[in-house]
């Protein structure tokens, strides 16, 4: 096989090239000879086409996404903005933190275990790229029907591989969801999110700059993994008697990339590191084109210094691998020894394959031939862009016209209807419990998870001195996104909003994994197109400003888009993390209110979906100057010491949320329908900006006060009390008579003039009954 | 009371240690001076007491903790427990103490295959081992527990030695996360002065980040017997 | 009655960290000349009566080994 | 050149839960008759230059697998 090098290239002008197979338009491969003027080599194709690729150029989205630059709020806290490996905010006292959502859904549904764990280290690598020690992971993730048989092939190997990964690396996993659609069954969502912590000083941006200084490869040897798996190369298409197909499946070595971030901690705090670069999707191609096109312009490589795993791999190959574990550092001269010495230390493979130069142009040799001499920005930053068309889908009226209203969806109607429909609810599969997965995840390690599942956010302290500390959520009703996905992404940001301030952490920054189906479908596009609208609006409402975020489209399976899914992950700050606010209740007396209005909103709610199976109506937009109000109220009673407990209200609505605060402090409450309203509607309607907060008595005056002053609904309609076990009740429970400790039991009161009641024991065992009956089985 | 002040206790940073500040940190917030050790040293730089610390050495890739034991500092390590030094091993660090046959018999994957992390209640069963020695037999506790391979297992033999000695240092209650054989969750040596255990006291010393205070006591029980001469 | 032994193999491309992790310590601890070191499981399966090939094929292949990235082979002694 | 295998396998009276979820599983997916399964590991080993054997006992008995739980046999394929 010889060597397509540049004079090659020059001298074989008319050489057809494979490009439509690497998924290079004509227009773009004209474009890239025009560029080069003259036709690319087979490795100046290979880069350009997975660096031209929608995962890579965001090509489809970036027209669009431009508005979180646009729209941004003014804000001092955003000290490194989108457009690097991820943004940077500071929190004060000299730290800052850096956070960022990624997918990984195709490699998952290929290979769940694998696919998520590799999902996980790819993330964490960014992190780490920007000079952070990452302290957290969170896992949104979807997928079909619960009951599926390729649900039950594909999630528990999701959750294995994400626990696999992040257990062993030593990162802390603090929340995530687990939601399940039908939209979602050829083509499950697995999200991944790494928090990293840093001190301002060590903030690091991916640039090449310094002429002079090395480009340094360190981590694991490279291998062919991933070889298609960012463009849809296949790599015979280059050389008919070439080597055999690559496998696509990337395998994840934790310990190595544990190895890779205590190496690179210790690289970065040494002082050794000019600009570093994690390599993720297009591997190399992306780390030294990025990197080159960031900085001075020009790199020199020397790609037959690349440490391989299989001696076989092309030139082509080398630069589009996507082995894991591996990043790239900018060293200069008289550091590469030092730097040599701990990355020795570590066991991490070190090697030296290039120079920044001042050339303007990244070139590269194989064996002594010049095979790329290109310029970087028209590889990493000059990509095509699309102004793809879009249009409202023509159903979408018909969809919203279909209202889930009385008329349309019978509602329960009487007391015992009411009381099966609370254990039902416990135990659909979108509210019941998930500790079947999050009991694989390890959540103490590092020594500072403050709050973790099932607690609204994340919260990990970051300062063991002060008690400073951040809270993350992430949240996205995709339902709601589809009835309506310009409203769908605010509400998802509203909700991951409100459950960083319930903790009594104030929100400070935005991240996003917008999942959605094919772009090349105007109705997709259309749903993308709002939802992002919808989403950079809602951010310049409330003030936090989108750090990063990650695209992911072709979504589908056959012409079947997923439902619309724009994952919103917001990032708060605690000044102590000694008064946060958790989610269960514990004094008797304390008194429990429902922050907000209730109205009859069950367009996209999980009863209209766990019930009926329907998806219909149109939601009532969130008002997020009400939304930013509410989290003002939870952070100024967290501050001054009026909750001892707080939860959001939102997928199961009030009911859901009273039953998981129960289940969670294991005690017991009376709560009463407010008079005027109907139980139903009190119990599962999901109108948006509401929270549930528990009230100690001689904080309520000053309580009602805080929320009238701001003109907030605040509604009393329950207590907390461990004492409900009277001799009535003992005949309808099992177990009162074992011990002396009395049943906990969760009364509702001034339902259709009755009462009904729940032990929080048959709540449990409902709510944990779900996912191990199926996933076990 | 006497001061808990002075100790020197080293945690060793295997590669793949995970909890090792964790650990470092127990013996901080227990009155301790905890003295970083680095697995290719075979000097332990003069401590009086040697914590093996959770995570996945080397990956755990073999079976865990068997490539850390051939460690440098563990070869230090194993001499001067046999001469009756203080030595934790916390999940991983068990792990390898019974991989250098410190400690009996084995630990396999749990029963039921999956990884777990929960608040395990035990009960303590030791209450003269240096690391133990706080505690009143028969406590009852709840710290973190969290692993994939925590399933101990040894022949009847040694079983009915270890209970028949004394030796179970702490047993699983209302819950056996992993299927280890009559509910043991860590062990002492005959000397009392090697200690294993698959549960994390050193993520029950803090009331935010833990879900109880009771792992404190292993660690003040280890500064105390130092502070007071008591030997192994 | 039958002894069905099913070896699964990484396919040879597929990295192997495992595989890694003991070709280092049998380095360390003077083992000379290993160039490479590659882990396998190994299922020994017995049945009582006959064995169902076709079957034990397909889950050899799917069950026992992963196709994504494994290779397995079966071997069957009769007793 | 020598290629060496080395196959662990648990021993016969300890317990082994991933045989126990496989025997199961297997039973579930149809295939009869399965009345043990025991799932053992093995190392296949790429050695340039001669073999030092008692290096090898050593290391397979010690490192490759644990004597207090499980049994391994060496096989030696020179090349
Ligand atoms: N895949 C997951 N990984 C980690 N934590 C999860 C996961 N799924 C759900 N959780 C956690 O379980 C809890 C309940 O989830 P969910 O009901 O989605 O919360 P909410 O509706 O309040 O956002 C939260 O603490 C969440 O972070
Ligand atoms: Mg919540």
């Amino acid at each position: 096989m010889s060597i397509d090098n540049i004079a090659n290239a020059v001298a074989t002008p008319d050489h057809p090239q494979p490009y439509r197979d690497l998924g290079v338009k004509d227009d773009e491969y004209q474009r890239i000879r025009d560029i080069l003027g003259r036709r690319p080599t087979s490795s100046e194709l290979a880069m350009y086409s997975v660096m031209w690729s929608e995962h890579c150029s965001y090509k489809s989205s970036k027209v669009h996404l431009a508005q979180f630059g646009d729209k941004k709020p003014q804000t001092d806290a955003m000290l490194v903005g989108i457009g690097e490996n991820a943004g940077v905010v500071d929190i004060g006292n000299d730290w800052a933190v850096t956070f960022k959502i990624e997918s990984h859904n195709h490699p998952s549904y290929v290979e769940p275990y694998q696919g998520a764990a590799t999902g996980v280290g790819g993330i964490v690598r960014d992190i780490m790229s920007m000079g952070a020690r990452p302290v957290a992971v969170m896992d949104p993730l979807r997928f079909g029907p619960l009951d599926a048989p390729d649900t039950r092939r594909v999630l528990p190997g999701v959750i294995a591989g994400v626990g696999g990964y992040g257990n062993c690396l030593g990162l802390p996993n603090i929340g995530g969801e687990v939601v399940f659609d039908p939209t979602y069954l050829g083509n499950p969502l697995v999200n991944a999110l790494c928090v990293g912590t840093m001190k301002h000083a060590d903030i690091h941006l991916a640039k090449a700059s310094g002429i002079g200084n090395r480009v340094i490869l360190y981590g694991a040897r490279t291998g062919g993994d991933g070889i298609g798996g960012v463009s849809v190369l296949a790599s015979e298409t280059f050389d008919a008697d070439g080597p055999a197909k690559r496998p696509s499946v990337q395998v994840g070595d934790p310990f190595m990339e544990k190895l890779l971030i205590e190496c690179t901690l210790e690289v970065l705090h040494a002082g050794l590191v000019e600009g570093i670069q994690d390599l993720g999707g297009a591997g190399i191609s992306c780390a030294t084109s990025e990197l080159a096109s960031n900085g001075t312009g020009g790199m020199q490589v020397w790609l037959d210094r690349v440490p391989l795993r299989d001696a076989t791999l092309s030139p082509e190959e080398i630069l589009m691998s996507e082995s894991q574990e591996r990043m790239c550092a900018i060293v200069p001269p008289e550091h590469v020894e030092e730097f040599m010495a701990i990355c020795r230390k570590w066991d991490v493979i070190a090697t030296d394959i290039g120079v920044v130069t001042d050339t303007g142009r990244l070139v590269i040799e194989w064996h002594g031939e010049t095979i790329v001499d290109v310029p970087p920005r028209t590889v990493a930053h000059d990509g095509p862009v699309y102004q793809r068309p879009y249009h409202r889908p023509a159903w979408q009226d018909a969809l919203q016209a279909d209202a889930p209203t009385a008329e349309r969806l019978p509602r329960p109607q009487t007391a015992s209807e009411l009381h099966e429909l609370v254990l039902r609810m416990t135990a659909a599969p979108n509210l019941a419990s998930k500790s079947w997965v999050t009991d694989q995840y390890d959540r103490y390690v590092q020594g500072n998870t403050v709050m973790a599942q099932p607690e609204d956010s994340g919260m990990v302290r970051v300062d063991e001195e002060s008690g400073l500390g951040v809270a993350v959520a992430t949240d996205c009703n995709a339902r709601v996104a589809k009835l309506d996905p310009y409203h769908g992404a605010r509400f998802a940001l509203a909700e991951a909003y409100r459950n960083v301030a319930v903790s009594g952490a104030k929100p400070l920054a935005v991240t996003n994994c917008l999942n959605f189906g094919s772009p090349e479908d105007p109705e997709v596009m259309w749903q993308f197109a709002e939802a992002v609208r919808g989403l950079a609006d809602g951010c310049l409402e409330l003030g936090t400003p989108v750090t990063g975020g990650n695209v992911s489209f072709y979504n589908q399976t056959g012409d079947v888009a997923i439902l619309p899914t724009p994952v919103v992950g917001v990032l708060g700050v605690i000044d102590d993390v000694d008064r946060r606010t958790p989610m269960a209740w514990a004094e008797d007396g304390d008194l429990i209110y429902v922050l907000g209005d209730t109205a009859d909103d069950f367009a996209g709610s999980e009863w209209a979906h766990e019930v009926h199976g329907h998806l219909g109506g149109l939601p009532r937009p969130v008002d997020l100057a009400k939304e930013r109000v509410l989290g003002e109220i939870l952070l100024a009673g967290s501050r001054d010491g009026m909750f001892n407990a707080a939860h959001d209200v939102s997928d199961g609505g009030i009911m859901q949320s009273l039953v998981e605060m129960a289940l969670r402090s294991n005690v017991g409450a009376r709560i009463w329908v407010p008079r005027d309203m109907d139980p139903f509607v009190f119990m599962y309607s999901e109108s948006a900006t509401r929270a549930i907060v528990v009230v100690p008595r001689d904080e309520e005056s000053r309580f009602t006060a805080m929320c009238g002053a701001r003109g907030f609904t605040a509604e009393r309609v329950g207590v907390v009390d461990s004492q409900l076990d009277t001799d009535a009740i003992a005949a309808s429970t099992e177990d009162s008579s074992n011990g002396s400790e009395p049943a906990q039991l969760l009364q509702l009161d001034n339902v259709h003039g009755e009462t009904i009641r729940w032990s929080v024991d048959e709540l449990r065992a409902a709510h944990l009954r779900t996912l191990p009956a199926v996933l076990n089985a | 009371m006497t001061t808990l002040t002075g100790a020197r206790i080293g945690v060793v940073t295997f590669p793949g240690s995970l909890d090792d500040r964790d650990a470092a940190r127990a013996i901080r917030v227990a009155g301790g001076q905890a003295v970083a050790l680095w697995h290719g040293d075979e000097d332990l730089q003069g401590v009086d007491a040697v914590v093996l610390p959770g995570g996945f050495s080397y990956g755990d890739y073999l079976r865990c903790g068997a490539i850390a034991r051939f460690a440098p500092a563990m070869q230090t390590i194993i001499d001067k427990a046999r001469g009756g030094m203080p030595v934790f091993g916390i999940c991983n660090g068990f792990q390898i103490l019974v991989e250098s046959h410190l400690l009996p018999g084995a630990l396999i994957r749990n029963d039921h295959q999956h990884f777990i992390c929960r608040d395990q209640k035990l009960r303590i069963e030791n209450t003269t081992s240096v690391w133990t020695r706080g505690f009143e037999f028969g406590d009852e506790i709840v710290v973190p527990l969290k692993n994939g391979e925590g399933g101990y297992i040894a022949d009847e033999h040694t079983l009915d030695a270890l209970e028949g000695e004394g030796r179970i240092m702490a047993r699983y209650l209302d819950v056996n996360p992993n299927g280890s054989y009559r509910d043991i969750a860590g062990l002492v040596n005959e000397r009392g002065n090697v200690a294993g255990m698959m549960p994390h006291p050193e993520h029950a010393v803090e009331p935010l980040t833990g879900p109880s205070l009771d792992g404190l006591t292993f660690f003040t029980s280890i500064l105390s017997a130092l502070a007071s001469g008591v030997r192994a | 009655m039958a002894r069905v032994i099913v070896d699964v193999s990484l396919k040879p491309e597929i990295l192997d960290p495992q595989g890694r992790a003991v070709q280092g310590a049998l380095g360390r601890l003077g083992l000379a000349g290993v160039t490479d070191v590659r882990q396998g499981k190994q299922f020994v399966i017995e049945i009582d009566g006959t064995v169902d090939r076709a079957k034990l094929e397909e889950l050899a292949g799917n069950l026992l080994s992963n196709p994504v990235i494994e290779n397995y082979s079966i071997t069957i002694e009769q007793a």
